[in-house]
């Protein structure tokens, strides 16, 4: 192995729309038109998300606005078996693979048809239909998840890989230390996407670890890494195109560490002007990285401004008729509440449940 | 005197130690610039420095680890844990180090820290920002666990843990963090550690409770006169060690006990009041000794307000009680 | 048929559920080419290879994670923390992830993983080879917890954990890994998750209890027996979900329980015993429920054997019971 | 900070006694003999330690010969009010500050004289006397704690230092990783000392990690590293010397490994012919750093064939007799079992001595 101080970072599309064409990946233009159309449905998602977090319709939103190159150009190499194991500012990968904004605002309701019935936060997007497994809150967990399952498609003789999404605060977790040990020693074919936002909440990455840069820290591992420009969805495609294919073939993990900037609050809680200042985010937003794919498409004559325009009122229109369908989606019934803890539903969980009943009447969805 | 949330009691009883003690430093997830995400670190940063208020990188069992080793070397750290659903990475550092230096070392070497954490439902924070785990913590021999109920108590009590000896679990209940508030008096005093409190006398029917759900108690309790039952409520405060008394005392005295937390009901900490009432008062009781508790279930998010016990759920085992 | 030790019948399950299923697997330190540092999965490297028993590195939330990403997958994991003490760095993996999949997801995931672990003193094993913290883990929704106390239900209870679509704890009882022999079926059979024993019948007192324990409990209604008093013995097996009924209908006959168990007592799963007599079979109730556990301190080596219920602690309780 | 591939180790002296003059480190006389008597006397503390556990004396014992080097030549370089928290292959380290066998005893028989009450299992050594910080059984948890005790060092500006102790299998767990990174953010004045062994138990350190080195972790958090031959006295002391060099001075932490090896059982519980050959063994007998050290001191004129002989000794007959006082002395009285888990007895746990004395009367140590 190699131990190489890897500051640098690779780019292939700058933020003029210039590219590097013999470092151009050879994506097929029906897939970048839908590269192009998630990452800007992720964006107007989030943009009208929390308009209905502020008007109280929603509980809570987490947004990615600022980093959708990075699940959108990931996700993009992936086959459809394989797996993916997000934190929570990867609505684009779900997307990408086909699941509808409709499902996702069910999710955001927490109504009869979310997937999680209910139980989780808003941005906890799961999706069984597209391969996408099931998050949770606390950070870094996915990690060996991904990496075990990972470890039981070797295990079971299939091609499947799986790629999993972190920030740069779960790097310092647990899990990160010991998914990425065990992806190393047992050369599970598995993807470790970190996306270095810059900020853990407000924790600045100098300050989450004395490490130069985090991809460095799959030295500790013995896994190969590489650095990417994050808001660079072609940097992000090679990169996770050439893990992808060591990874399918035997090869074991990769780390990716795309450096990028989260736009918005650390969610809809948050107030960032506590710990950034506004000059910072500036010069990110000269970075983003949809209009520098919209400069891609245009260069490579695959979009102007009108078709450019018709697909952002396309996105608009099927936000806002998804929004409403979904508000205007039952709860689950009561009953739910019980359900989904064990296989068969215990005892006491039966107790419990016939005294809800009782109270709230059976298949009760509120008032 | 001045009127003051719980937050704000909180953040008071940091700063007044903070200023009377220099071995008093904070560590957590965004606790300095940022003041905490609920804000009750909020200002120390500015006071006291970023060396006595020190940012941590995300990860529990590193913030618990080192404050405990900053507790061995002398000084009185308080551990921010962001939420209490974030507590399990640390879950080794607490259960096999914080809760034993003192037992293993023969006691020389202790680690009198306090760890802080915002727990219970009721702000829409679904599976993973909900939770009431304090069993996992009670069950722990070594370790105190404190939970207040009201401003007062909570900057009494909170002083009193960063002055304890031992490690103490300090139980925040961020649903009443800024709905109730009180006059709380300036300057350090201290509420002791291990006793219960009765914040509402009544001869039918004793309602045991501790953190947001003692004001659940009280609401069910206000619906009972209304019935022309007399609800007594004791506001236990120091979940381990328990004071046992006052519990035995007023179920004594009522013949009834309804023992009222957000837990999941199967063996949370209520079980053990029960057995202590079974155990040491079973001839003074007229009725079964009921729980009312949150459902055997992972918290949800968009039925909270059916897991979340109150007066109505409350009153409804008063009345099965006293009807027994 | 065959005579062997609980040690042997869990390697026995093992054997034969990987035989007939290629989906289960194990992953632990030293379960390897060591065979497990009690010998638990000795000989199963030779027979299924290195594929399907994985040595782990020492890492045990990271042998909780990647087996649970396998049970995902579809494998029927079974993962081995070498001592229960050593579980809690995989508490976070356990309690937040593992228990939880099924419900947070709307059963569009499942994660049917068996951890194995032995557990108890009677080793000297000391602070840190010595615990019974099963509370932790009967407190948390989402899994099951099963402990046998004999040979045949070792193999019969494991292969229906591995069988079982949810989570089991799988707690091994390590004092008795060698002692206590059996006739145990050969091939594959189950014994049900979720339903207690009666190992012996009784009329004047119930002793409750699990593991280990139920042993001692047998020889203290021997000695009761003696002194002319009939004491039922119930060995729960599954500890959650808890066979209830079995428990209240022993009660409802004796009038008298005394529940035995290794942990500390306070908020242990004795507490949740006596809660569940105290609501539902407190009008049976002849005398106090009556707890026989632990200390409430950490483990100890020199003291072991004061520490641990024998025969003669519980024959005291059981005169106090009847006494009363 | 510089990224180097890190696979060689330093080495001053080799198996033959020859060594590196330039290297030298310069150790007083007085502690050089101090230093090869507190190893001889570990060597023969765990042969008469494992005798006695061997006719069921005491319950256990894990021994520390072959890496008596490591802890000695590290705890040498450290002033009286340094911190040094052990795992529990480091009798040496409390040896050379002037802890007693008699007191090792003690532990070892968990007797009234232990500074552990008798709650632990043997070669748990913990001495408030000599600042060697209360170890317990998890792996790795001592870690973060000799990190924050650095930690308030420094921020109680004391000029302290600690030195912490673990295996190579310690560098998987969860402690590790935070505390390595804890170190490198707030810059502690800790030193890590890896003692690769080669084996956790019975898992090769080849397979603990895909990491060539151990030392390649410390890239992970931007900490410095060093690579040391452990059985080498005069490398471990001089890697030693420069890392707490480096703390004290405010350059933070360093992590070392020292390449060493057990040539006895993990404990008198293991079976080592299980998973490692004998061929293994007797090569790195042939390295054993003791008998290294003597040869260095011969050919210092420090030593000869005469004194070695008389130390042997000396230490034969000092072990001997403490082991019989030790084995003589009463256990601790029943009461303190409820003793020490609160700073002030709690009611319950009074109760549960009250019923405990009253079964075996006051002071009971014991038929
Ligand atoms: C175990 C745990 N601790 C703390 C939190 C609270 N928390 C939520 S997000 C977050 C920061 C995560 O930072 P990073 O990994 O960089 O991801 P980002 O939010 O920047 O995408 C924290 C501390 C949590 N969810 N889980
Ligand atoms: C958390 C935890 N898991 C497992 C064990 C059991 N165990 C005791 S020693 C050991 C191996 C330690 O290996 P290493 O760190 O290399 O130290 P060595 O024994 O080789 O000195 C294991 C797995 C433990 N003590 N703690
Ligand atoms: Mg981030
Ligand atoms: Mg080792």
């Amino acid at each position: 192995m190699e131990l190489r101080k890897e500051t640098g970072m690779l780019q292939i599309l700058d933020i003029e729309g210039n590219f590097r064409k013999e470092l151009e990946p050879d994506i097929p233009e029906e897939l970048l038109l839908r590269m192009y159309r998630t990452m800007a449905t992720v964006r107007k998602f989030e943009e009208i998300s929390m308009g209905l977090q502020r008007q109280g319709r929603i509980g809570f939103y987490i947004g990615a606005a600022g980093q959708e190159a990075c699940s959108v150009g990931s996700t993009a190499v992936l086959g459809r078996d394989d797996w993916i194991f997000p934190a929570y500012r990867e609505p684009g990968a779900l997307l990408l693979r086909g699941e509808t904004v409709l499902q996702l605002f069910h999710q955001l309701f927490g109504n009869s048809l979310d997937y999680n019935k209910g139980r989780q936060m808003p941005n906890h997007f799961n999706s069984r239909k597209v391969n996408v497994v099931t998050p949770s809150s606390p950070i870094a967990t996915q990690i060996p998840h991904a990496v075990g399952m990972a470890m039981a498609a070797r295990i079971m003789k299939r091609k499947d890989v799986a790629l999993t999404f972190f920030g740069d605060g779960a790097t310092s977790e647990n899990d990160f230390h010991s998914g990425m040990n065990f992806a190393g020693v047992f050369k599970a074919p598995v993807i470790f996407l970190c996306q270095n936002n810059g900020y853990a909440i407000s924790l600045p990455t100098r300050r989450q670890t004395a490490a130069e840069t985090l991809v460095q820290k799959a030295v500790a591992y013995g896994i190969p890494g590489e650095r990417v420009d994050g808001n660079d969805i072609l940097a992000v495609y090679s990169a996770s195109a050439r893990a992808v294919e060591r990874a399918r073939s035997g090869g074991g993990p990769t780390m990716i560490e795309a450096i990028t900037y989260r736009l918005g609050p650390h969610s809809s809680s948050d107030d960032p002007t506590k710990y950034r200042d506004k000059e910072e985010v500036e010069e990110w937003k000269r970075k983003d990285p949809i209009r520098r794919m919209a400069l891609y498409l245009r260069r490579k004559g695959l979009m102007d401004e009108r078709s450019e325009k018709k697909i952002g009122d396309e996105i608009d229109s099927e936000i806002r008729a998804a929004a409403k369908k979904a508000e205007g989606t039952p709860r689950p019934p009561v009953e739910s509440i019980f359900e989904n803890v064990y296989s068969e539903m215990t005892w006491n969980l039966r107790e419990e449940m016939e005294e809800t009943v009782q109270r709230y009447g059976a298949g009760y969805t509120g008032k | 005197m001045a009127v003051r949330t719980l937050l704000q009691s909180v953040n008071d009883a940091m700063r007044v130690e903070m200023e009377e003690d220099e071995r008093v430093v904070i560590i957590g997830e965004d606790v300095g610039r940022d003041g905490g995400v609920f804000r009750a670190t909020e200002g120390l940063i500015d006071k006291f420095g970023p060396g006595r208020v020190m940012d941590a990188p995300l990860n529990e069992s590193g913030i618990i680890g080192t404050a405990t080793g900053m507790a061995m070397y002398g000084l009185r750290p308080i551990a921010e844990i962001q939420f209490m659903d974030f507590i399990y990475p640390a879950f080794d550092q607490i259960v096999s180090e914080l809760s034993k230096i003192r037992y293993r070392s023969g006691a020389t070497y202790t680690a009198p820290l306090v760890i802080r954490t915002p727990y219970g439902g009721g702000i829409k924070g679904g599976l993973y920002h909900s939770q009431s785990s304090e069993a996992y913590f009670t069950h722990t021999s070594g370790l105190k666990v404190v939970t207040p109920s009201n401003p007062g108590d909570a900057k009494g009590l909170l002083i009193a843990a960063i002055r304890d000896d031992d490690p103490v679990i300090f139980l925040e209940p961020k649903r009443i963090y800024r709905t109730v508030k009180g006059e709380v008096p300036d300057g350090a005093y201290t509420v002791p550690i291990g006793k219960a409190s009765i914040v509402r006398e009544g001869e039918d029917v004793t309602l045991i409770s501790y953190g947001a759900s003692v004001h659940t108690c009280l609401k069910a309790a206000d619906e009972a006169a209304s019935k022309g039952i007399s609800a007594e409520v004791v506001d236990l405060r120091t979940l381990s060690p328990v004071d046992a008394d006052t519990v035995i005392s007023s179920v004594e005295k009522t013949g009834r006990a309804v023992i009222v937390n957000e837990a999941p009901k199967f063996c949370s900490y209520a079980a053990e009041i029960a057995a202590i009432i079974a155990e040491k008062a079973v001839d003074s009781l007229s009725a079964p000794v009921l729980r009312v508790s949150g459902f055997d279930t992972p918290f949800t998010y968009t039925w909270e307000n059916v897991y979340l016990p109150d007066a109505e759920r409350i009153m409804s085992y008063i009345s099965r009680s006293v009807a027994y």
